[in-house]
């Protein structure tokens, strides 16, 4: 569904992404993981068009997405929750997921705003506040339910575990499970590696800039690499 | 090492500047006019130089630098006509007045981050203006008239030049590297230890000084006054300059306001043309160049010699080239 | 009733008058500083080519009012998307100073370009509409003053629906806060700053053609001082905030008319700048601004 | 009495507790670091130290050099570092288009013993301290390889000498207290290996405590003395590298493995 071929990413004079090379098959839930710095948020940007790689393919369904502006990346359904959530704490939570259905064309969001508020009750009965006075966690339900209003193909995560309370990243990590089941495909960065893999099927580790290790999620979380990748022991 | 060379310096520079100045005299004394072009010369430098302290150097952005001048115009005025006080002291009190009222516009703007200062140094501008209009005593619209003519090429040449050491000593300094420290980033600067307002408020007075300087030396050089003479286009007028010449060199300043002034008298006659070309001009910079034509970079001996060569070297990385600004935010 | 008491009755409504075309005015100024924080120098000059659209406009109408009106507004959104698109949008990453100082040079263009094609002096406004002087008791005013203040009344009412309720006015929103984040949600950015350009220019286009109605004549230079104004009007309602500007510019028309009727005539210039330096002393979010802090 | 003592330090933003009731102190010659996941609260931790925020509770109190106590809560960021804290950021903030050397010279701003008549006049005073400023700065420079460098716009500087930099420019400072934001971000293991030999080196030849945030967890458990655990705003364990290491709570915090009494 996803290929990235070779990427390489500079800011200024930084070279961020080293020839980052990995792909995403359709109805899997594919992890990005590392240390901070390493650059998995930098791939997801790249991957939605708000940096421009120096070099490098990126396909995603038989497209080249470096030839599409941001905006229309999201209209081929490609849904992206950014690290840190970034809603519109100026907008209300009805609006926020309005904002989430623009690209659609079909007037019909009754439907999936319905299906959000079944999967996050919380956001119901908040509809009508702006989004600056939710709570973490519930930012962080407001970013995902906005990236569904989408219907995406592909919904690609940064890193939602960020600032949250334990049972909390839990709690987002079965909802982000259910997503998947439901026929949508994921690709996840995370810096939380073991509930990322306990989700994931395949899985790529990343270390400044370059892909270290990969293989199928399982046999990762049992491998000792990640443990010293992250705890250095 | 350095002090000897700078020490040495110091009399070179003198002395061709005193041949420069013979030389004009000589040159241009038979002409009015020409003298009078001279004049405006040297006053346009004291005010782009001080105006880029204050926008080039601090990255502030006052576009009220005519209100400034306007305030050292009218005190060094009403020092000389009322007060009968010698020129150069009324030239110190114009310029005192509008330092001091530099400090009061200064303070509460500089404190906040963003535009505000531009539209306050404006309203601040119009605000003078208004003021003048409204006192009979100076003439109110009609003008100040009856001001002696003591100004003459000496002034404005000891004083242009006077200007320029003075606040060239200044940015090469610690207090005017805190300058340029704001310019670059406040809050860097302000955890290397610089008090990021006192040196916003420091440069803007310095500014506001200089300009009041330049005012009290245009009305005793041109025996008038007038309100019309202090608006914003005036203000515009020394902005263009800092931003031919380059925002953050002062030789750019220098050359820009003794080149802007010429051209503007050459056209004169076509004043709307002018405008609507420096308009024109000012907005193709800042598309091409947004540091201005020179940038940060003072013009140098040892540049200008370089010049052939330099120009032979720019052609070929044309690719990518022009924009070298920063991508700030 | 007193006639100290009528007088200021009388005051209120020019200041409502006046305060309209400033809210109106401010309205673009916030719109625009709002989403891509930029103090927009040329917009007071998109007020004035606006009122000059109409000029001509009328004459082609044979002076109906609302015709002249919207090819008016239609006219200046023209301006205000070119200028955006050729002067502000290739400058929108480089330092904040530099497209300040472009505005200015747009701003120096307008003029003189209206004054070398147009010419320098006062042009009286033709009589679009019959002045009749309405009375109520002892205050009097005229039809004129009632109209500018519905059509200032409708069009506020019209871009409050426009920003909370249109798909459009919640994107220009979405990106006046987080511009990545919108660009996300699939949201054109250029477009959406292109069309806040295009909606504050027919705004201030409309005050325009108000004020050439109502003290009829117009000139190059119209646009300055209450293009300034307005920003100071913005600045008092709190920057970026849509309500704010309209109370700013309110409260700025009914200053300047109180200053007009009580005080000297020559200082209500400096009335505004007065209530500036007030606002940066006292309350610099201004009335209904936000704090915005810099992340480090 | 240590040289610097935090208590409960706490801030709200709009309503989000980012930091709740940080405790830390440190004894002069200390290395500690602060380690947690992204959006912990680190850096935050850091901006009220340094004044840039305001906490919402808490006082920050500081040795200084003359053994007074002063509480840092309300001072300006310039006054603190003035006061001996220096700091590096996270996304470094050089200032870009001034040279290497100019940017060593305005850390040495509010030592030079002249003012602003002083500069313009170009008193005795002046030359002698522009001077000082001058071999200062090169030295500092030429400890840390940036010499030839020197006349470089700072913002052409390969990413690894830009954060070497930023380190000379707070030393410049003359520091007591140095508060390093991420140092090792975006470095190579080599560059990492060097990186922690150095900060082991600076804290001994300029006799400094040393308050480091880190991802890095090598670096940290390498370096660092004590260590204090932030996830989600609040200190969830503390303590030499060992029993860090070991401690439940961090791993989980982390990996987010699921440790038994879950």
């Amino acid at each position: 569904m996803l290929e990235v071929k070779d990427l390489n990413v500079f800011y200024g004079g930084i070279h961020a992404l080293k020839g980052i090379t990995f792909s995403v098959r359709e109805g899997q839930v594919v992890t990005l993981i590392g240390a901070n710095g390493a650059g998995k948020s930098t791939t997801l940007r790249a991957i939605s068009g708000l940096v421009k790689p120096r070099s490098g393919e990126i396909t995603f369904m038989g497209q080249n997405l470096l030839q599409v502006p941001a905006h229309k990346i999201v209209s081929l359904g490609v849904s992206h929750v950014p690290e840190g959530r970034r809603i519109f704490a100026n907008l209300t939570v009805l609006e926020n997921l309005e904002m989430g259905a623009y690209t659609r064309k079909d007037k019909n969001l009754d439907e999936d705003l319905k299906r959000v508020f079944k999967r996050f009750p919380r956001l119901e009965e908040r509809r009508r506040q702006v989004g600056g006075t939710l709570s973490g966690g519930e930012q962080q339900m407001l970013a995902i339910g906005r990236a569904l209003m989408l219907k995406p193909k592909l919904l690609v995560m940064d890193e939602p575990s960020m600032g949250l309370a334990p049972l909390l990243v839990r709690e987002i990590f079965s909802i982000i499970k259910e997503i998947n089941e439901q026929g949508t495909t994921i690709l996840l960065v995370e810096q939380n590696a073991h509930m990322a893999l306990s989700i994931a099927d395949y899985a790529y580790v990343l270390e400044t800039g370059r892909i270290v290790t990969e293989g199928p999620a399982e046999e990762l979380a049992k491998s000792e690499s990640i443990r010293k990748a992250y705890l250095g022991h | 090492m350095t002090r000897t060379k700078s020490l040495l310096k110091v009399p070179v520079v003198m002395v061709a500047l005193a041949l420069l100045y013979l030389g004009l005299i000589a040159g241009f004394s038979h002409n009015p006019y020409y003298m009078q072009i001279l004049n405006m010369a040297a006053i346009n430098t004291i005010m782009a130089v001080s105006l880029n302290l204050i926008n080039g150097f601090t990255g502030q952005f006052s576009i009220g630098h005519a209100g400034f001048m306007g305030v050292g115009a009218y005190v060094a005025a009403v020092c000389s006509v009322f007060y009968k006080i010698p020129y150069l002291v009324a030239l110190l009190c114009g310029a005192l007045a509008a330092a001091v009222v530099g400090l009061v516009v200064g303070i509460p703007t500089l404190r906040l981050k963003g535009d505000y200062l531009a539209i306050a140094t404006l309203g601040f501008a119009e605000i003078i203006r208004v003021i003048i209009v409204n006192i009979q005593k100076v003439g109110g619209p009609r003008g100040f008239l009856g001001i002696p003519p003591y100004t003459n090429l000496l002034w404005t040449y000891l004083f242009a030049v006077g200007t320029v050491v003075v606040i060239s000593n200044f940015v090469n300094s610690s207090p005017g590297r805190a300058c340029l420290a704001v310019r670059e980033d406040e809050v860097a600067a302000e955890s290397m230890g610089v008090n990021a307002t006192k040196y916003k408020v420091i440069a803007f007075v310095m500014g506001a000084f200089f300009a009041g300087l330049g005012g009290g030396l245009l009305v005793h050089l041109l025996s008038i006054a007038h309100p019309t003479m202090f608006t914003f286009l005036k203000s515009v007028d020394f902005l263009i300059m800092i931003v031919v010449g380059g925002q953050g060199s002062i030789t750019g300043s220098v050359t820009a306001a003794s080149f802007i002034t010429v051209i503007s008298e050459a056209l004169r006659k076509f004043e709307v043309w002018r405008m609507l070309a420096y308009s024109l001009v000012l907005i193709m910079i800042m598309l091409t160049r947004p540091q201005g034509l020179l940038g940060g970079k003072e013009l140098t001996w040892e540049g200008i010699v370089n010049v052939p060569g330099r120009l032979r070297r720019f052609r070929l990385p044309k690719v990518g080239g022009g924009r070298v600004g920063t991508t700030g935010h | 009733m007193s006639s100290v008491l009528s007088t200021f009755l009388q005051q209120v409504i020019n200041g409502l008058q006046l305060g309209s075309i400033y809210s109106l005015i401010a309205l673009g100024y916030t719109m625009v500083y709002g989403i891509i924080r930029l103090i927009n120098f040329a917009h007071g000059d998109i007020y004035m080519v606006g009122a000059y659209i109409g000029f001509f406009a009328a004459g082609f109408f044979g002076g109906s009012f609302f015709p002249t009106l919207l090819v008016a507004m239609a006219g200046a959104s023209a301006l205000g998307l070119t200028i955006e698109r050729f002067a502000y949008r290739p400058l929108r990453y480089q330092p904040r100073i530099a497209a300040l100082t472009t505005a200015l040079g747009v701003s120096i263009f307008l003029e003189n370009f209206v004054r070398q094609f147009v010419g320098p002096n006062y042009l009286p406004y033709p009589r679009i509409i019959k002045v009749t002087q309405i009375k109520v008791g002892d205050i009097q005013f005229s039809n004129i003053q009632l109209i500018v203040l519905a059509v200032a009344i409708c069009l506020m009412l019209g871009l409050t629906f426009l920003v909370n309720k249109t798909k459009l006015g919640k994107a220009m929103r979405a990106v006046s806060f987080d511009k990545d984040a919108a660009r996300l949600m699939g949201i054109n950015v250029d477009h959406v700053i292109s069309m806040t350009f295009l909606v504050g220019s027919s705004l201030a286009a409309a005050a325009g053609v108000l004020v050439g109605i109502t003290y009829p004549r117009i000139d190059p230079y119209m646009g300055i001082l209450p293009g300034l104004k307005a920003f100071v009007a913005a600045v008092l309602g709190g920057i970026g905030s849509i309500p704010g500007a309209a109370i700013g510019g309110m409260v700025m028309g009914m200053a300047e008319t109180m200053v007009l009727g009580y005080m000297k005539s020559s200082y209500r210039d400096a009335i505004a700048f007065t209530i500036l330096i007030i606002v940066l002393l006292v309350k610099p979010t201004g009335i209904l601004g936000k704090p915005m802090s810099e992340k480090v | 009495m240590a040289l610097l003592d935090i208590k409960d330090l706490s801030i709200n933003f709009g309503g989000l507790r980012a930091v709740t009731d940080f405790n830390l102190s440190m004894q002069e010659g200390e290395l500690v670091g602060i380690i947690g996941p992204n959006g912990a609260g680190k850096t935050t931790v850091f901006n009220m130290l340094t004044g840039v925020y305001r906490p919402t509770k808490g006082e920050i109190f500081l040795k200084r050099r003359d053994d007074s106590i002063v509480n840092l809560v309300g001072k300006k960021p310039f006054t603190i570092t003035q006061m001996g804290v220096a700091r590096t950021f996270q996304n470094i903030r050089l200032f870009k288009d001034l040279t290497v050397l100019q940017n060593v010279k305005i850390a040495h701003h509010f030592s030079a013993k002249y003012g602003v008549g002083g500069a313009v006049l170009r008193t005795p005073a002046y030359f002698k301290e522009e001077q000082r400023i001058h071999d200062e700065a090169l030295k500092l420079l030429r400890i840390f390889g940036l010499e030839n460098r020197k006349d470089e716009i700072s913002k052409n500087l390969p990413y690894g000498e830009q954060r070497r930099l930023e380190l000379v420019r707070a030393l410049a400072t003359s520091p007591r207290l140095l508060l390093l934001d991420e140092p090792a971000a975006g470095m190579n293991p080599q560059e990492i290996k060097d990186l922690m030999e150095m900060i082991r080196w600076i804290r001994n030849e300029f006799q400094l405590t040393i308050l480091l945030i880190e991802h890095h967890m090598e670096v940290v458990m390498n370096v660092c003395e004590r260590i204090l655990v932030l996830d989600y705003g609040l200190t969830i364990a503390q303590g030499c590298p060992e029993e860090i290491k070991t401690n439940p709570k961090v791993i989980e915090a982390y990996l987010g493995e699921v440790v038994e009494d879950a």
